[in-house]
């Protein structure tokens, strides 16, 4: 038995669309360009300052991390291209379905910082209020929220408006039967909702050439659906990615697929070690494409990025990066009775029932010597 | 009042739903056009509009997660699961998904799905067709269970499950559908009873006996029966299989002393273990012996010219009477 | 929300392989051709008899279903193309996984009726050792038998055997997502695997322009696998179709799947109405394409068919549906005690217990008036 | 005897199986180069190949419905599923493929699969990764259950598991990883306690505490703390879920006449709910107190910063043990 483990076959006979090339040169796209005809230098900066930003907090949650501040956290480095390209793309209407990785976008969404790492951090399942944001929660389960893109996009469909839904999802998770659903039913409903890929290459410790042999934006013609393969490294191609299939999606075009390529430069999780499983000439291939060097060379060459304005990006994220860890040390742990708190909308006797048995249980510790203690520390 | 089937009065209960709120909408296979395999949608897509009455692809995972996806955006989706069996496929979305999403989201997303399910056997069906898959769901915390045994209730608690902000698994007797009924159609939705309440069926003073579904049909036969003989059974409707309302029964329990619990699911870790737990913990002083569970067998369901062994009938209910009363029944003298 | 309804549309894009006409015209097919060089006469004649045999298994299985002999059968009026030539192009080494519809393909693998029809009459869940037959059990959960397929072709491939595993799949299993993950598996670990779907233009009441709004078979090149899209209702082309997916399958090819456009001309099963959902002008166009018409006027403008010839298939057909009828009204009753048999492999005291205690229960009922009866009565 | 980790256990397990049967081969996600998340599998695939073991595709429904394919063709597969919450996309294969082949087929198709699944919390991790699933398959007849404790049992019974005909979930206490213990690595099989049995872990005469998986550790420490006081628990470590070796807790129950069941999944319908109705059934008459159970609550499990609160630990035992005595404890003066 074979076991393919190799780059897709057939990459080359897929487009890969970009704007500006690894070495931060412009190039011209016919299907791209008109997106981003109104890109000026303050859109340029602010790309490049949102990467920026996003890296910068990455660092700082993995310094936090390992502080033993957060339980874990997922790395975006190297994904900040495809995470702020896409982002920006979208409409505050619009609704944005993410899976765990997408902590940067939860960011630029507006999410704050105890929310967002209240989660890694493990005091709560989700930090933000989905309709405040417009995104969902981050979702674990691999490709299930592909699904509940597509709904909601069935939904705008239903209501008539020109709003979408986008679905955040890895090159791994496309081999999970629910994202096909999804295909199939956005496809039969010509829903207004954008698949998007990040193929960082890498699903934990899993090549992407074991679950597709073939470019993966390859799958979605076979649905009636249009899929696109992008420079995931390349924040001004996504951004134009992201607007053709949001035009689409915003005029009756229905689903769209974008395939952004990119890569994982960190591990998987902080529980992850990459070294078992991949070497180091990847990584520096990978190195030389770099998302954010390429934008800050495109710009020097430009003319457009003075001393001044790359020093006020540094200085704001850091002051993102400090906030995000005075953020995070004091989110409070959370009450002991709030564990029965919101599992049900209504009245549930049963629960009920379970909570009052528990408060009594707790008061019974109360006046004991060392009362509590004992709950707090016999588990682990 | 009007008389109508069981599957007439969830059709009525939908058509209901679907006027009272335009957010409700309908999605499975072959619900539209065809009215669904039992009609039990029948006419609803010619009088609302394939918008809100969908035909759906093929797969049960998508059913359910579009209609997470659906409810996030405001929508009361009523999906439809063609057989008992159909529904695994649809496990993790309602598991991971539909029964976490409030809690995961702090109460700011809810999921008011209506998941209806045909249930149960005793239909002469092949394979996959006859499952009772109630207890995966009743374990499974976020969800409420629920289960209508005459068309009254069909309707009434169709309506209840649709206007619940929770996520309602609906387990319809597919075996009762076409037994017919009185139904109040016009009484107001509060005036009912609670869509958690249990009720007692029929009243009765030596033993109390729990049934859901189609099997409270042979439960008040098996009252009936018992009575000939001089026993008095009390008949309680579950209704509600999550969360169960114990009033009823625990007061019931403590009138007769005795408890059968009876359902078509295996026995291992079916409704009636739960019962049986709980009431034994809630009423031990008062129980003059060991609740006791007249079920399906710890089969695969069994093809269909065997059904009749497998599923509680009428007198095995009475075995299990027996039993709760210590007369001489199926056990007697069985060792452990 | 626009739900499409209509026909797969780019349908004219993807070549339709055919090699007789609906006339009865043998037409020429470079890709399919080489594959039915060695047909002869009598391969002719015994596909076309075993069309007419499948065909009239049919209509008595339906009669045997409207007199109460039956629980329930799924036809497979005009489907008997796709069901004889593909099991034509199989060895009898090589694996079958069918669904509920392929009864005409166990009868021609040597499936005995008691068997077939047991399961039907609701005998038994099985009516065959699917070692004896290298056949697996009718599968009842739409898509499901295709994961095992994939599977079974995998354990081919590291044995490294020259045989391979075919699994029947219809149009509206496609949507399922197990489908979808057979081929990401199929295609990952090179299985020798065919995925024979028929497209019958039906899913019960749902039109296969519901599943998806392009031809099926342009799913499969997503994958990496080569997709083919033939003339169900050309025994010659599917015969020739299959053994093209067989010889890739057996060399080191890997996976194919074949899309055979047929048509399901009797109801979903004998509980459906079809008039419900559908109307007479499409089955009328598909009655023009009858693949046992088609056949017997090629063989006829051939030459080939002689009145004798006819004879002895259609008093062969006869016979079959004779021991079909009697096989089947003779199927005795299982005893009771056979609800506890066969569940597990090994021991099981919680089981041995219920059958003790129902063997006793039983037991309670001999010797008195009526006894048994109550019990066989009560249930439904 | 060698010294070593439950995950070196296992791998010993694997390891074991693979020699001795060549059709022995392990699917999953990461099993392979990485040696899977929890290391478990580590080596293997440089020992043994990538053909028996084989990294596959993220799709946990093809890696159970493969396998059955595989189980076709002979093999015996043994599936890895990452973490327990991961389970569910695949609840259709093992529910309606693997638990029922066998009895489909009369006996002619046998699904020798072995399912490990990591399972349980208390190890700080997000959502989906702390579940306790294993009732869902308690109740899934034609399944095997199993769940060893300790490094020993972990390395005979994940053979067995291969061992065995029947399809096996066999559950890991990934909390219980890391802990150290004696195994004899050359003893014959045959020698071993069956996979089906329960065995006393520890002997007592005023209560019996039944537990498994992870909680058998801190079921045995509640003993101790309880022998202090003057409490004797026997503590019954269950081993097999499904099917329950009722014997060893029958006779205890008898001894005793008080039984306590822990387990972190939650209360409604978790395995407490069995063994409290089939002792209560099959020993009624010795039981002074009612069954206690003390579980997980019923509710999806919480953020890990809540997570003690969720598990039963030895004080919440202590108090579980304080009511079968009779004693003042939580529930004391709690109207139903
Ligand atoms: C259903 C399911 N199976 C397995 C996992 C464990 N898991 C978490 S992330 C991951 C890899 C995902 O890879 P990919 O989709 O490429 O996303 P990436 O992590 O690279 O962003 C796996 C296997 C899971 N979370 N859910
Ligand atoms: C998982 C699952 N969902 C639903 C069904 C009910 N069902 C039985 S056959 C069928 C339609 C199948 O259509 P198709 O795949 O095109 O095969 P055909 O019947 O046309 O041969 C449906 C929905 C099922 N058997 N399994
Ligand atoms: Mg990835
Ligand atoms: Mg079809």
């Amino acid at each position: 038995m074979t076991q393919t483990r190799h780059e897709p076959t057939g990459q080359a006979a897929m487009k890969m669309h970009q704007l500006i090339t690894a070495d931060g040169t412009r190039v011209h796209d016919e299907l791209l360009d008109p997106f981003v005809q109104d890109v000026d230098r303050d859109t340029l900066i602010s790309l490049y300052g949102d990467m920026v930003a996003v890296r910068r907090i990455d660092v700082e949650a993995t310094a936090l991390q390992r502080q033993g501040q957060l339980a874990l956290w997922p790395p975006m480095l190297g994904q900040e291209a495809s995470q702020v390209g896409s982002i920006h793309a979208m409409d505050q209407a619009d609704f944005i379905f993410p899976t765990y990785r997408e902590n940067g976008v939860a960011f630029l969404r507006g999410a704050k910082f105890p929310g967002i790492m209240g989660t890694w951090r493990g005091n709560m399942n989700t930090g933000w209020d989905p309709y405040e944001l417009n995104m969902a929660t981050p979702q674990i389960i691999i490709g299930s929220q592909t699904l509940h893109a597509t709904g909601y996009a069935m939904g705008i469909a239903m209501e008539g408006k020109e709003t979408l839904a986008m679905a955040y999802l890895g090159d791994g998770a496309t081999s999970q039967g629910d994202v096909h659903e999804s295909m199939v039913f956005a496809a039969s409903f010509q829903a207004p909702v954008i698949f998007f890929c990040q193929n960082n290459h890498w699903a934990i410790s899993e090549p992407v050439g074991l679950q597709s042999a073939v470019p993966i934006a390859g799958r979605a013609p076979g649905y009636g659906i249009p899929g696109l393969q992008v420079d995931g490294n390349d924040v001004l191609a996504v951004l134009a990615a992201v607007r053709w299939a949001a035009q689409r999606a915003r005029t009756g075009g229905g689903p769209s697929f974008i395939e952004a390529v990119t890569y994982r430069m960190g591990p998987h999780t902080t529980a992850d070690d990459p070294t078992r499983y991949r070497g180091v000439t990847e990584l520096e291939e990978w190195a030389a494409k770099d998302p954010l060097a390429r934008m800050r060379t495109h710009l020097v060459n430009a003319g457009m990025l003075d001393g001044e304005t790359e020093a006020g990006i540094s200085a704001a994220a850091d002051a993102v990066a400090a906030e995000l860890r005075d953020a995070c040390i004091n989110i409070p742990d959370p009450e002991p009775m709030t564990v029965f708190d919101d599992i049900y909308a209504e009245d549930h006797p049963v629960l009920d029932r379970e909570r009052e048995q528990y408060r009594r249980y707790l008061a019974s510790f109360e006046g004991q010597p060392g009362a509590g203690q004992q709950v707090q520390g016999s588990a682990s | 009042m009007s008389t109508m089937s069981l599957t007439q009065a969830i059709n009525a209960g939908l058509r209901q739903a679907m006027e009272d709120d335009p957010k409700v909408v309908l999605m499975g296979e072959d619900i539209g056009t065809l009215g669904g395999v039992f009609r039990v949608t029948d006419g609803l897509m010619k009088d609302f509009g394939s918008h809100r009455v969908i035909d759906t692809p093929l797969a049960e995972s998508a059913i359910i997660g579009t209609a997470v996806g659906l409810a996030y955006r405001g929508f009361r989706p009523v999906c439809e699961i063609q057989f008992d069996g159909f529904i695994y496929p649809g496990f993790d979305q309602i598991v991971s998904q539909v029964a976490k999403l409030h809690a995961r989201t702090h109460g700011k997303v809810r999921m008011p799905l209506t998941i209806r399910v045909p249930f149960g056997g005793g239909i002469g069906s092949p394979e996959h067709h006859s499952e009772s898959p109630e207890a995966y769901f009743v374990h499974t915390s976020g969800l409420r269970v629920i289960s209508p045994s005459n068309p009254q209730d069909a309707y009434t608690m169709l309506r209840q499950a649709v206007a619940s902000d929770d996520p309602v698994l609906y387990f319809e007797p597919k075996r009762r559908y076409h037994a017919k009924g009185e139904v109040e159609l016009n009484a107001p939705l509060a005036a009912a009873p609670r869509m958690g309440a249990a009720l007692v069926a029929a009243p009765g003073t030596d033993v109390t006996l729990v049934a859901y579904g189609a099997l409270v049909r042979t439960a008040l036969d098996a009252a009936t029966a018992a009575a000939a003989e001089g026993v008095s059974i009390e008949v309680i409707d579950l209704r509600s299989l999550s969360p169960v309302d114990y009033a009823p029964i625990m007061e019931s329990v403590r009138r007769t002393g005795r408890l059968v619990v009876t359902h078509e699911a295996g026995k291992t870790l079916g409704m009636g273990a739960e019962l049986a737990a709980t009431i034994t913990e809630r009423c031990f002083n008062y129980l003059e012996s060991a609740p006791v569970r007249v079920t399906g067998f710890d089969i695969p369901y069994p093809p269909s010219k065997l059904e009749k062994h497998h599923l509680p009938d009428l007198d095995r209910m009475l075995d299990g009477v027996d039993r709760a009363l210590g007369r001489p029944n199926s056990q007697t003298g069985m060792e452990d």
